[in-house]
């Protein structure tokens, strides 16, 4: 089954590398670019019974390794295949 | 004093850290491999900076996870002393021992410089050589050192008075110029800052071997 | 074995001649295979085989009796004493910084650390010589940026220390710039390892990364010419993994302490073909491979792919029989692949099978040593005559000509770059950037290596042979003045396209001014690189043959470096002044212009007042040293102030030549000391009695430097001015 | 106008991030994980007078700044609101 877990800064942590492109886009002359703000998506296959017990595996994961609640949320996307 | 340094893969301080430690302590100081699960009787752990894992995902987040460090994570809680320096900074926070976590430098890129922190607590076993207020010249060299934290977390610290450093010309972005941090038994602290580079007068000055000496002296 | 057909066209695109294709069929006696055509096109490359420049490489000196290792092997080997060797070597990656700057430097100092810990030595310094196109080229930010980033990239996470280097800007870069990186390595004497497959039936081991489609023709494309369409040619950038590296490092450290390893060579340019033959062809034997077993990242790679790709992170071993068991344990301990994928034979040929098929069979010898050695025809550009500046054309005061010169692109601080290089791991860094040479103690003695790079590409392309002698003698000059005796030197050669006879004329003329200046300094070549068709759309780089050179200072405590430590110093000009201002960064900035002879390069005197300066700073006399080089004596008086934190004043006398010449001319072998006053006369005296021009030029203190006459510039302002342009730019 | 880029490596190009999770997984005993890879997403907000202007933009950004073509493709999404 293939997984995609979405892991983004919680919102209040600033996010230094989404100021600097909006500012890099700035000075390219991209004006009135707002709100950038980034999201990494790891995907991955695993092996699982079914889409609940793949999505329960993967928000182990997640919560184990893949974000750091302390400064991160995640959302998890099952994609049967 | 019993001291040892944690290698990981990826680790490149962990010569620089023990060098210095065994001419402070004057004995030995022990390595320890990651994969070691069983830890020798210690009194003192130094977790050392470098690129544990590659820093790949997010910095200290693989090695934070790995085997040793729960072994760790329990001998902290039983009162041994942990030192995370720079890339064991992240990794100690990684592992829940500290609070908080370390994000890219403000300014996005590597820094290596001296940078002038203040010592803002002397009770802790890291710290009780420094006059507080005591100003010191301490090399960093990182990528990811802008501690954030949230601002319970801050008042918290500061209430316990758990702030161990502070910089004076913040490199990173840090939130409240936030250098180093105690755990809640003070005998965890993490810092970005360098000490084991500041332990020579022929390089980075000495600065740094009060904080060894102050383990010298607690531990032993 | 499967045929191809091998058409002109093919054979051209593999960088071939039509004579040089004729060797290869009477070599084989036979046409060759697709995969042979792609061995033969990257060993006889350029980059590979030296075609272009070998005649001349000899002559440069390769011996002393400190030289344990001359050029040939991975890097060149110093005897520093004690039981130790540093081990050496200067490597380009310039085409591949161009096309991705990140990666291509990053993977830059990936290869040159292989080098050296191929050797058995601990890599302990990095250093880089970075050339850069105009700053108002819409490019230059972006290539210094990711240049930047890539190599502390690398540098940063494997844990050795960057610690010196230099940058340049001049248009003639804007479509070729130069990354160059050196590294530098210790071991012990009685433990280096050499390159040379030994022991019939010893297994020819892989460790590290898998192989993929990485910068296939990577080394052919070091050496063809840049044309417009150079984006057609990305996917061959190679992408690093510094992590790896540093695994590979220990690992290979760790079984190199044993006695296992027969061989070793790290996989560099042209990977498994250079590495497999360059070991066959130094031990005079033959490799049987099987690419069956080398552990590929991707499905479906033939075996041309896996012959070629420049893959990073990767070693080839020759392990004694038997102990293959010894090695696996260790590298499955720092999680790296290990793959035994051929053995040693005496057949002095190299056999390659994939899939059950013999896909290449070929003598090793005349593939690897068999290149064609071409004599190509050369023109020397004629002397430039020297150049009569006038003091009455500049509109300027000294003073403002001080600060612009201060804030320009070549010598303006460097700090922006350095201070994204960890240049304080490892912990025995004495000096990092920003003086005359770096200083890295020998771990756990008393003892330092000094290291410098250097060259001034507008003196090589004003008069090459001129040029190649400064090169040499600046990184002299820069070891000296730290307190260092120099051992030897390593080369990185950058030019442009060998087949113009002017282009050649530069790099022979470069060539032997250099061994010329290094005969005379008894400071010997002992590794080094060469990297041609530097150029875009038939416009070449300045001739850039970059210097690095190894010092060793004995005993840390009589080290010198640029600050004087108290005010009431005097300073003690070392050298000659005759106001040498063609080719100076003065005439550049100031005037505008880039004409006239580059100061003549006395090897008699360089030697003479090195000489003098050592034996001065061995008497404990000198509390401050610097070299004079670009922007001469006002600009050396202005860093040493800055690296100081106290000013100081400078005096014009009145039998300077002319008021700019005197302070901004850049004639060469000189040096400013600063000294207490009780010291002066007995200097002054063994000067006079050496047959050395010394003169008391000045004095150290206040907060501010004052150029006799002229206004005080405080040092908040010199400051400014020098450290402010390049952030400022790059912020731009 | 909001947009969306999905930038992920050039299939072949070295992703020692993507390995190193795939192993930190396996070893904290999350077995049977195959084919882990990344992608970055930048979100923003744009003026632009329609979808395709919009989207033309973005992309420009993309091939300036956003992506490294030599080693990475991109893909780009508006999303209307
Ligand atoms: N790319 C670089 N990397 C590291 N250090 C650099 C770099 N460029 C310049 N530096 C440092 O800046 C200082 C000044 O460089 P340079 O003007 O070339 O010195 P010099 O004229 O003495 O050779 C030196 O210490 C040099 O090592
Ligand atoms: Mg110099």
């Amino acid at each position: 089954m293939k997984a995609r877990v979405a892991i983004r800064f919680r919102t209040g942590v600033l996010d230094p590398e989404a100021r600097a492109i909006e500012k890099a886009l700035a000075n390219l002359g991209f004006t009135g670019v707002r709100g950038v703000s980034r999201t990494r998506i790891i995907e991955l296959e695993l092996e699982a019974s079914d889409r609940d017990a793949a999505e329960a595996e993967v928000r182990r994961m997640s919560e184990t390794l893949l974000a750091n609640p302390v400064i991160e949320t995640y959302s998890v996307t099952i994609a049967e295949r | 004093m019993r001291a040892a340094v944690v290698t990981f893969p990826g680790s490149n301080c962990d010569r620089d850290l023990r060098v210095a430690m065994e001419r402070v302590f004057a004995r030995p100081v022990a390595s320890l491999w990651h994969a070691e699960t069983e830890l020798p009787p210690l009194d003192l752990i130094g977790i050392p900076g470098g690129f544990s894992y590659g820093d790949y995902l997010r910095c200290g987040a693989i090695a934070a996870r790995s085997p040793i460090m729960a072994e760790i994570a329990r001998l902290a809680r039983r009162g041994v002393a942990v030192l995370g320096i720079c890339n064991g900074f992240q990794i100690l926070t990684e592992a829940g021992l500290l609070p908080g976590a370390l994000v890219r430098n403000l300014r996005l890129s590597f820094v290596c410089r001296p940078v002038r922190v203040t010592v803002v607590t002397a009770s802790s076993p890291f710290t009780n050589a420094y006059r507080p207020g005591r100003e010191l010249l301490l090399p960093v060299a990182h990528h990811d050192g802008n501690y954030v934290l949230e601002a319970e977390e801050l008042a918290r610290l500061e209430e316990e008075d758990r702030i161990a450093f502070r910089y004076l010309d913040n490199p990173n972005g840090s939130t409240a110029d936030i250098a180093g941090v105690l755990g809640p038994g003070r005998n965890v602290l993490g810092m970005m800052p360098h000490p084991e580079r500041a332990c020579d007068p022929l390089h980075g000055g000495e600065d740094g071997i009060a904080l060894f000496r102050s383990l010298l002296a607690t531990l032993t | 074995m499967a045929i191809a057909e091998i058409t002109p066209e093919l054979v051209a695109e593999h960088g071939l001649t039509a004579e040089e294709y004729a060797r290869i069929r009477e070599i084989l006696g036979r046409p060759p295979t697709l995969v042979e055509l792609g061995i033969f096109s990257v060993m006889w490359s350029e980059h590979c085989s030296y075609k272009s420049s070998r005649l001349h490489l000899r002559k440069f000196p390769t011996e002393a009796p400190w030289v344990v290792c001359g050029p040939g092997e991975n890097a060149g080997v110093v005897d520093i004493g004690d039981g130790r060797v540093a081990v050496f070597k200067m490597e380009s990656h310039n085409h591949p910084s161009f096309i991705e700057p990140y990666q291509g430097a990053a993977t830059g100092v990936g290869g040159i650390l292989r080098d050296v810990f191929t050797m058995g030595a601990r890599p302990v310094a990095v250093l880089d010589a970075l050339r850069f196109g105009a700053p108002e080229h819409p490019r230059t930010r972006h290539l210094v940026a990711g240049v930047v980033a890539g190599i502390g990239g690398y540098g940063n996470c494997v844990g050795v220390p960057t610690v010196g280097g230099e940058t340049g800007f001049h248009r003639a870069y804007d479509g070729n710039i130069l990354v160059n990186a050196m590294c530098v390595g210790i071991a012990e004497k009685d433990r280096v390892f050499y390159a040379r497959a030994a022991g019939v039936g010893n297994p020819v081991v892989y460790v590290g990364a898998r192989t993929g489609r990485d910068g296939i023709h990577g080394a052919t494309m070091a050496s063809a010419e840049f044309s417009e369409d150079a984006e057609a040619k990305r996917p061959t950038v190679q992408v690093g993994d510094p992590f790896m590296e540093k695994l590979l490092i220990e690992a290979c450290l760790e079984l190199m302490a044993g006695d296992c390893i027969v061989a070793i060579q790290d996989m560099g340019a042209a990977g498994l073909t250079s590495s497999s033959f360059e070991m066959a062809a130094r031990g005079g034997t033959g490799i049987e491979l099987d690419l069956d077993a080398v552990p590929l990242r991707e499905a479906n790679m033939s075996a041309y792919e896996i012959m070629l790709s420049e893959s990073q992170e990767r070693m080839l071993m020759v392990i004694a029989r038997g102990r293959e068991e010894e090695a696996r344990a260790v590298f499955e301990k720092w999680e790296l692949d290990f793959a035994i994928v051929g053995r040693v034979t005496d057949t002095g040929r190299m056999v390659v099978r994939h899939r059950g098929e013999v896909v290449a069979e070929v003598p090793v010898a005349p593939v690897s040593g068999g290149s064609p050695v071409l004599d190509r025809p050369y023109r020397l550009p004629d002397p430039p005559v020297p150049f009569i500046s006038d003091d009455q054309t500049v509109h300027l005061s000294p003073r403002e000509v001080l600060l612009r010169l201060l804030s320009c692109p070549d010598l303006c601080s460097k700090r922006w770059i350095w201070e994204q290089y960890d240049h304080s791991v490892m912990a025995d860094t004495v000096a990092g950037p920003g003086g005359d040479a770096a200083v890295i103690r020998v771990h756990g003695t008393d003892k330092g290596l000094a290291l410098t790079i250097d060259c001034t590409p507008r003196y090589c392309r004003a008069d090459p042979r001129t040029g190649g002698r400064q090169a040499v003698a600046e990184a002299y000059r820069n070891l000296v003045a730290v307190g260092a005796r120099p051992l030897a030197i390593t080369d990185c050669l950058n030019f442009g396209n060998p087949e113009r006879p002017e282009i050649m004329g530069q790099l022979v003329g470069c060539i032997e001014g250099m061994a010329e200046a290094c005969r005379a300094l008894d400071f010997p070549v002992v590794s080094g690189n060469v990297s041609l068709y530097n150029e875009t759309d038939a416009r070449a780089i300045l001739p850039t043959p970059e210097v690095g050179g190894l010092g060793l200072i004995a005993d840390l405590a009589k080290r010198t470096d640029l600050a004087f430590d108290a005010d009431g110093l005097l300073l003690v000009l070392i050298g000659e002044v005759t106001g040498w201002l063609g080719q100076s960064v003065f005439q550049r900035e100031i005037l505008g212009r880039e004409e006239g002879a580059p100061p003549p390069v006395d090897l008699v005197l360089e030697k003479r007042h090195a000489d003098f300066v050592t034996a001065q700073i061995a008497a404990g006399r000198v509390r401050a040293c610097h070299d004079l080089s670009d922007g001469g004596l006002a600009v050396a008086m202005a860093e040493m102030c800055l690296a100081s934190g106290r000013g100081g004043r400078l005096s014009v006398p009145a039998e300077a030549p002319s008021l700019f010449g005197w302070l901004y001319g850049e004639d060469q072998a000189r040096y400013l000391l600063a000294v207490a006053p009780e010291h002066l006369r007995a200097l002054l005296e063994e000067a006079t009695a050496a047959g050395v021009i010394a003169r008391e030029v000045g004095v150290t203190g206040g907060c501010a430097l004052i150029i006799d006459g002229q206004p005080p510039i405080s040092l908040e302002e010199l400051r400014r001015c020098h450290e402010g342009w390049l952030p400022a730019w790059m912020d731009g």
